[in-house]
């Protein structure tokens, strides 16, 4: 491995959710809130109102009984690299007071909650709905406070908040590796959601490195992202075998057949049953 | 000198003027805007060292290993032990959220006595001394030990002994756990395969090609759920239920045979092979008696076209999921629906048996194999005829105190409104729960356990992993709450009992469970898990095949066990669906897995049924509608979802929910599947096999 | 509204009270101005700052150079952990190493000694340079990677005698050293000041760029 | 907004942007002064109201 | 009882009549101000807004009164700029129209941010890519610029106008407001075009995305010309309702007629324009994102239907262009009446259209369309600056010489 090239070089860091092996057990979206220190309400119920960093969304094929098939589909944030992955993502674009930014050495969009005064215009261009507003006050019940992590500061109401990749993980990696003199190895930053998923279907690394998991996995001929026509340019790739499923990472016209850059992707699948 | 208006004009513009020109104003924004930062209201969570400490998860029986983060002296996070054999790393929602558990707001402050009517919600505060005191003191004045009942959490491991221990003491035989599938299997087991105490079953998913699942929730916590949830990813699969679950869903194949009658597609299946010669002849003639009785047995009764009327499963399929099974290499077939949280019949459970045999998928890589027992060097808790005595918890006046350790019957046993009276009149409850369970809340003591982050205790696994595995919780923080070891407090209290001074004279726990884990003690406590041998792999029997002997029996009682009611006050099927987010078990979710529930199961705290819209178009109702579903056990206010992916006919309510007790995160939303599902007893067991109910569904 | 086109007479007689001649008027007109602006700069400058921070001694007084003696170096007590992360100021486990009973005549040590030490309570010390939460500062970054002194962002606190009193922004509740201790906000040396602006300075000195966000803030 | 402050950068958004900020500020600032200096002015000079007002 | 305040030779009602008038918009002013109280002490969960209507009746009503708060720069423009002398009769009303919508997006913004205390962030760490910033600029410094065209009218109160400086200084300003008003032409002319940049440039919603001929979004002049176009007609629009209120011809025939006239070609030009932009948006812009047109309009419960864009562009588009251009058609008090309303009401639902269904609307395939009404406390806080430009524009006719044609058109008999 060549580590000189790899430390000098952007990282791009990404995922790959594998959606054929996804239970939809919902392990990552727990796993991303006790990791992020993520409010909850008493009823969570209202998912307009309900903050998830990564949402599991459940879609069907839309056939009747008994041809129906269903996938779950999770969703973080996507930290879109903008239409030539120059950092102009749909959300970082629109923020007036630089409270989200794009990082060029790691690729993740930021959120800095104490910069953020709500205004709300990064969620209204976010077309993912990754992003999530601080309708109330945060509280932690009984002891529940306890249980807070300090790698990650809770938000203060008003504010947007949304998936960070887990940076501080980055950075608590970092620091050991510091003091190692050495590079962050792959498994060293992984995700918290990558790190919970039971049926391994969340792979993280960073997209530059050849050695890394990830960059041979964004090629597979069953990738695809989360509407591509849009031009956004996400970090996180989804691979299945099912067209259907294919096709409802994006909006194609009746007489289209999908395409698209990573997905160059046939169109035959399992094709029900 | 005249002051006049404009004398303080120029003051007022002196002081404006100087006011801008010094800090106050700007320092004053800035400050104001970092104050909303930085709101007293809003925690700065504590930082320290960070470090790691072992443990184990016993919110269900699936026996995952712990990875427990602490930053300082706080449990931060749950994460899975990345070398575990079970669930390497991984965890499922519910055991990720236990540091919720842990900290929330259902945890019992410490022991307490009942004031006020039952279920009233007014306590004391009991000091641990007078706790149980109390507890010896009522025991010590029962007229009658057998009135004396106790439900357990397991079934074995030192705990349970020590339960068993009190109730010997007491002289009552009243030892009790919920039972699951695997009473159902391990019957099964000893009638074909023989079977010596403690010996379990398993199935070695890990080396299969094929899972043939009968009803089982696969992908949404069967056996050990991070296991299977890896299975399901990987292995080819056939689903066999009436509802589109995500097992279903990731299958290769679904068969959606009518509600409960998987036991009799098991057999249609048994037949196909016999029929079409599909089946392994070598091992059914060299390994196994009583194939031809069987099989004659079998194409009488059980042929693909006779089945279709009770399945609804057309004979091509049927066919085809014979040649499926067996055409694969290593195929097993399991059984057990949901999350196999409750038994099947013993006919079932012998269909699937006969299933795995008739391919040769017994004893060996990928089959259903045998479990080793566990060599606990205590008694180890095995209750005869548990069926007829959990029957007898929920008959009126059978019971004068009931003990309960982690099983919490009134949300899991009471299964109509009738069982919950009957379980409400039970003479004194004691209650060891840790959390502020439906049961500790009709307690009338309360002796609250640790959490098992905060407890050492041997684990033992009963999920149907293919060796036996016991693990260890460990105390990653010393009790939050004033809390005490059940195990130590049984010790305590056995001592202070009528001739009970001998049979409880260890010092204390911690003794005590290193000399009940026996030769599996260094193991545990160095890996904080021990695995035995894999039993079939072993020794000269291994060698002669003669460990492979299988015997077809010809079950007794129905394999599909009918539901109470009438067509035609209740015309439809109702059936729960099984989801890894929602706890269904004894303990329910922590806030965190709350919140993971989504907006189709439930909304503002009204469950969702989900129909085929057909179902919903005959019964007059649409999307989002709110409807009654009734049930000849009882009824509930439920919300219309429709989904192609359930059966016409069938109403799928999501198991788990509808909890009355803990906190504000949990309790009161939805409805319970298990109070509506009533019973269905298996005449050869004597256990409560329900898989569904009759009901109704009206608008409004 | 008229154009000055639209001429208009009649000149209203009522309250024009200006008559602008009367010089030792207007003189005390500026007078009072004069005083608005002296008392307001005096209220801004002086007494704002002093309402603004509230002053707090810390539990008992240390000394660092007493302690840099005896056990040699500034690691001993502030360390690098294994994985990394930077330990900060001692835990009452790493002082009771040395201190378990009373080892010199010092008052402060005896208070230490008897009312935590005994009682096994933590110190609640009151931390100068402590950034608000949503910093993440990485000592290793900085120590370890970039090789800087202490001193650069901590200032001579390794070689005081004793410590100097506690000052919180009532407002805020930060530590007056990370906003300076210059009400206006100059600063003369490096560690006088330790706002975003004067991280992103050095950043952009050393690394050529100030960083993107999530660099610092978590 | 100033040269000072963090997200400041030296490029032609920044130019136009605050260029055309500061314009326009500076034309409101200099236009009031302007318009309170002539006023004390003419105060001064003893023109008052209704003197070629309207 | 306040008569040494009223302006010289007009005649207002009794001090008690108009206070009982001013009873209900200061009730509801200070409903609006209990509602802000708790918006901003308890936080936004007092809204119905959600994680998908993140925008919602607020920057709505921001837009709108924006757009129908062009009319004080576009007259300005026409008065001081372009020279059309006869609007100096309408200049100040439009001058404060313009005043009380421009402070109410202002108090709007104010309660709609999610930390208020923090809003200056917008200005002293502006990204300056962002076209919130661009609005937050523009939008400060005109309502500067309308508070300056707003002064000499204040200075010009009979009381105010006794004192010497005071007078002089009105004099004064009314010497160089052609610079006042040409800066704010200026400034308007970008704002209101980025607040068409708001949603154009939001290339994650394919509705609201609009492409650009030469400039990146094309909404960028849409909204200034529709601004332009139906600001005025919301000055007259006012107007008419001031002269109904008072019983008082305020404003002479050829002056409404001349800003009708140049509205109906604003008007009519954009509706041109807006209806070629709504065509290349549908036939080249949205199908590349993977829509067909009908998409956008198919909810389920025809909420968001065909509907709302036809009754944009030909009922409140093409309808009022055609009365405001048509002489015969304009000079019939009704007609004329019902162009205007049309036009205003035109503008605000193209507001609404553009910042709601862009928000309603399913983007990913798996998501669904949104619902969502105001809770009454954005109701409450929405009228609240309606309500107190009620009280602004009253008090201002009351107390100051607005209407320059006022006397002669309503001669005071001396008695």
């Amino acid at each position: 491995m060549n580590t000189e090239s790899n430390e000098t070089r952007a990282k791009k860091f990404g995922m790959v959710i594998d959606l054929d092996k996804c239970t939809g057990c919902g392990s990552c979206m727990v796993a991303c809130s006790a990791e992020n220190n993520i409010p909850v309400r008493k009823d969570e119920s209202d998912k307009l109102l309900s903050i998830t960093w990564i949402r599991v969304y459940r879609i069907t094929n839309g056939k009747d009984f008994p041809d129906t098939e269903i996938c779950y589909f999770p969703r973080p944030c996507q930290h879109c690299g903008g239409k030539h992955d120059d950092g102009h993502s749909p959300c970082v674009s629109v923020c007036p007071a630089t409270a989200t930014d794009y990082d060029h050495s790691t690729g993740i969009v930021s959120q800095i909650y104490t910069r953020c005064f709500g205004c709300r215009y990064c969620m209204a261009a976010c077309p993912y709905h990754a992003r999530y507003f601080n309708w109330w006050d945060p509280v932690w019940p009984a002891k529940l406070e306890e249980s807070l992590s300090p790698d990650v500061s809770p938000r203060m109401r008003g504010v947007v908040e949304k998936c960070s990749f887990c940076f501080h993980r980055y950075q608590l990696a970092r620091d050991k590796a510091y003091q190692e003199e050495r590079d962050v190895e792959e498994m060293e930053y992984q995700t918290a959601c990558t790190q919970a998923c039971p049926s391994g279907a969340i792979t993280f690394g960073d997209l530059n490195n050849p050695d890394h998991a990830v960059y041979t996995l964004k090629k597979d001929k069953r990738a695809f992202r989360l509407l591509e026509r849009l031009h956004t340019n996400p970090k996180v790739y989804y691979l299945s075998e099912r067209e259907w499923v294919r096709r409802a990472g994006d909006n194609y016209l009746s007489n289209e057949e999908p395409t698209g850059a990573p997905g160059a992707y046939e169109l035959k699948g399992k094709g029900g049953h | 000198m005249k002051i006049n208006r404009r004398h303080f004009l120029a003051l007022g513009m002196g002081a404006t003027a100087g006011t801008l020109l010094s800090p106050l104003p700007w320092k004053l924004t800035d400050d104001a805007s970092i104050w909303t930062q930085n709101w007293a209201w809003t925690p700065v969570p504590e930082t320290g060292e960070y470090l790691y400490t072992g443990g184990a998860c016993t919110l269900c029986p699936g026996g995952c290993n712990l990875a427990v983060r602490k930053v300082g002296e706080r449990v931060v996070k749950i994460e899975g032990q990345a070398d575990s054999p079970v669930n390497t790393g991984d965890l499922c929602g519910v055991g990720l959220s236990a540091a919720q558990l842990l900290y929330g707001p259902s945890r019992i402050e410490g022991p307490m006595a009942r004031e006020g009517k039952r279920g009233e919600g007014k306590w004391k505060r009991l000091t641990w001394e007078e706790a149980e005191a109390q507890l010896a003191k009522k025991l010590n004045s029962l007229s009658d030990g057998k009135g004396v009942a106790a439900l357990s959490a397991f079934r074995s491991g030192s705990v349970s002994a020590l339960i068993q221990r009190l109730l010997d003491t007491l002289g009552s035989d009243r030892f009790l756990t919920l039972p699951s599938l695997h009473d159902s299997l391990e019957q099964a087991m000893a009638l074909t395969m023989g079977r010596a105490p403690g010996e379990g079953v398993g199935f070695d998913t890990e080396n299969t090609d094929l899972i043939l699942s009968l009803g089982s929730s696969v992908a949404e916590g069967w056996g050990s759920p991070v296991r299977m949830v890896k299975a399901a990813g990987a292995k080819k699969m056939i689903q066999v239920e009436p509802y589109l679950s995500t097992t279903a869903s990731m299958a290769d194949m679904w068969v959606p045979a009518k509600p409960g009658t998987e036991g009799v597609f098991a057999l249609s299946v048994a037949a196909a092979m016999v029929q079409e010669k599909l089946y392994d002849h070598i091992f059914v003639s060299t390994a196994t008696e009583g194939f031809p009785a069987f099989s004659a047995w079998l194409l009488e009764n059980y042929t693909p076209k006779k089945a279709e009327a009770v399945t609804g499963v057309p004979p091509a399929m049927v066919k085809k999921v014979a040649v499926a099974f067996a055409g694969a290499r290593r195929p097993v077939a399991l059984c057990g629906r949901g999350k196999g949280e409750t038994p099947v019949s013993l006919a079932e459970a012998l269909a699937v048996f006969a299933l795995n045999a008739l391919k040769g998928s017994v004893q060996r890589d990928g089959g259903l194999v045998k479990v080793g027992a566990l060599p606990y060097a205590v008694a180890v808790a095995e209750s005869e005829a548990m069926g007829e005595k959990l029957a007898t918890l929920t008959e009126k006046g059978k019971t004068e105190l009931l003990l309960d350790w982690g099983t919490n019957p009134f949300y899991t046993l009471a299964t109509s409104k009738k069982a919950a009276e009957a379980l409400a009149s039970i003479g004194t409850i004691v209650s060891f729960s840790p959390y502020m369970d439906e049961t500790a809340a009709m307690a009338d003591l309360i002796l609250p356990d640790h959490t098992h982050l905060e407890k050492m205790q041997d684990v033992p696994v009963r999920a149907g992993l293919e060796r036996s595995t016991v693990t260890l919780t460990q105390a990653a923080i010393a009790p939050v709450m004033d809390t005490k070891h059940t195990g130590e407090v049984l010790i305590s209290v056995g001592a202070q009992l009528d001739g009970g001074r001998d049979a409880f004279s260890w010092d204390d726990y911690e003794s005590y469970l290193e000399e009940s884990c026996g030769e599996m003690w260094e193991s545990l406590s160095e890996n904080g898990l021990w695995q035995g041998d894999i039993a079939w792999k072993k020794g000269l029997e291994r060698i002669l095949g003669t460990s492979q002997r299988f015997t077809f029996v010809i079950p007794e009682g129905p394999v599909a066990l009918p539901a109470e009611g009438s067509a035609s006050s209740h015309p439809l099927t109702l059936v729960p669906s099984w989801s890894l987010r929602i706890s269904s078990g004894a303990v329910a979710d922590a806030p965190f897995t709350m919140k993971t529930i989504e907006d189709r199961v439930l909304t503002e705290g009204v469950s969702h049924v989900e129909l085929h819209p057909s179902t919903a178009r005959k019964a007059g109702l649409a999307q989002g509608d709110t409807a009654t579903l009734a049930t000849p056990f009882g009824s509930a206010k439920v919300r219309v979802t429709l989904f192609e992916g359930v059966m016409p006919g069938v109403v799928a309510l999501a198991a788990g929910l509808g909890h009355t007790a803990f906190d504000g995160f949990i309790g009161g939303k939805g409805t319970s599947y298990t109070a509506l599902s009533g019973t269905m007893v298996d005449s050869a067991t004597g256990f409560n096999c329900t898989w569904g109910a009759r009901a109704s569904l009206a608008k409004g | 509204m008229s154009l000055p086109g639209e001429k208009q007479t009649g000149r209203e007689q009522t309250g024009s009270s200006g008559d602008p001649t009367n010089k030792g008027e207007s003189g005390l007109v500026a007078l009072f101005f004069i005083v608005g602006l002296a008392a307001s700069l005096a209220i801004g400058w002086i007494v704002f700052p002093k309402l603004l921070y509230s002053k707090s001694e810390q539990p008992f007084d240390f000394s660092h150079v007493t302690h840099a003696d005896a056990v040699g170096d500034c690691e001993s007590c502030h360390f690098f952990r294994e994985d990394g992360t930077y330990a900060g100021v001692p835990t009452l486990a790493q002082c009771t190493e040395c201190h378990e009973e009373v080892q010199g005549e010092s008052e402060a040590e005896e208070t230490f000694v008897n009312e935590y030490v005994a009682e096994e309570k933590e110190v609640p010390w009151k931390i100068y340079s402590r950034q608000p939460d949503c910093v993440f500062f990485s000592h290793a970054a900085h120590v370890t990677g970039a090789g800087m002194d202490c001193a650069e962002c901590h200032g001579d606190i390794g070689e005081s005698e004793s410590l100097k009193p506690y000052e919180e922004n009532r407002l805020t509740g930060y530590s007056r050293d990370i906003w300076g201790k210059n009400i206006a906000g100059m600063k003369k040396n490096s560690w006088d000041r330790m706002k975003m602006e004067d991280c992103g300075a050095c950043h952009k000195e050393t690394m050529g760029s100030k960083g993107a966000c999530f660099q610092c803030h978590k | 907004m100033f040269p000072f402050i963090w997200e400041w950068v030296w490029d032609a958004g920044h130019y136009i942007f605050f260029g055309g900020m500061w314009y326009v500020l500076i034309i409101l600032t200099v236009g009031l002064n302007w318009c309170i200096y002539k006023a004390l002015k003419d105060t001064k000079e003893g023109k008052g109201s209704g003197q070629g007002h309207h | 009882m306040d008569s040494a305040l009223i302006p010289e030779g007009v005649e207002r009602c009794s001090l008690k009549r108009f206070t009982l008038g001013l009873v209900i918009p200061a009730a509801l002013v200070i409903w609006g101000l209990y509602a802000a109280y708790l918006c901003w002490f308890k936080g936004l969960n007092q809204t119905n807004m959600n994680d998908s209507y993140g925008f919602a009746l607020w920057i709505w009503a921001d837009l709108a009164v924006i757009a129908v708060g062009g009319g004080a720069f576009f007259t300005g423009f026409l008065r001081y700029v372009v020279g059309k002398d006869e609007l100096k009769n309408i200049i100040n009303f439009a001058v404060i129209v313009g005043f009380c919508c421009y402070c109410s997006a202002m108090l709007i913004l104010a309660i709609d941010i999610g930390q208020p205390l923090r809003g200056w962030f917008i200005f002293w760490h502006a990204n300056v890519h962002s076209m919130l910033t661009e609005v937050a600029f523009c939008l400060s410094l005109y309502l500067s610029v309308l508070a300056i065209e707003y002064l000499p009218l204040l200075l010009e109160n009979r009381k105010i106008d006794q004192n010497p400086f005071w007078h002089n200084m009105g004099h004064r300003m009314h010497e160089i407001m052609a610079v006042f008003a040409a800066t704010g032409a200026f400034l308007s002319c970008f704002h209101q075009g980025s607040l068409g940049g708001v949603t154009g440039v939001l290339y994650g919603r394919p509705f609201g995305l609009r492409e650009g001929i030469f400039i990146w979004p094309w909404t960028f002049f849409l909204y200034t010309w529709s601004a332009a176009a139906c600001g005025p007609c919301f000055t007259m629009f006012c107007c008419k309702i001031t002269e109904k209120l008072t019983g008082k011809r305020l404003v002479k025939d050829n002056v409404y007629d001349l800003l009708a006239k140049i509205s109906g070609w604003m008007l009519g030009t954009y509706i041109v324009a807006k209806i070629a932009d709504t065509l290349w948006w549908a036939v080249v812009t949205v199908p590349k994102t993977g829509f067909s047109f009908m998409q956008f309009y198919n909810n389920s419960n025809n909420y968001h239907g065909l509907w709302i864009l036809i009754l944009e562009l030909v009922v409140c588009g093409i309808v009022p262009a055609a009365i405001l251009l048509k002489k015969e058609w304009r000079q019939n008090s009704r007609l004329f009446m019902v162009a205007v309303t049309l036009a205003v009401f035109g503008v605000c639902l193209n507001r609404w259209v553009m910042v709601m269904q862009p928000m309603a609307m399913p983007v990913m395939t798996f998501d669904q369309w949104v619902l969502y009404f105001p809770s009454w406390q954005e109701w409450a806080t929405t009228i609240l600056p309606v309500a107190g430009g009620i009280l602004v524009i009253a008090l201002s006719y009351r107390y100051l010489p607005v209407f320059p044609q006022e006397r002669e058109l309503n001669p005071v008999e001396k008695s």
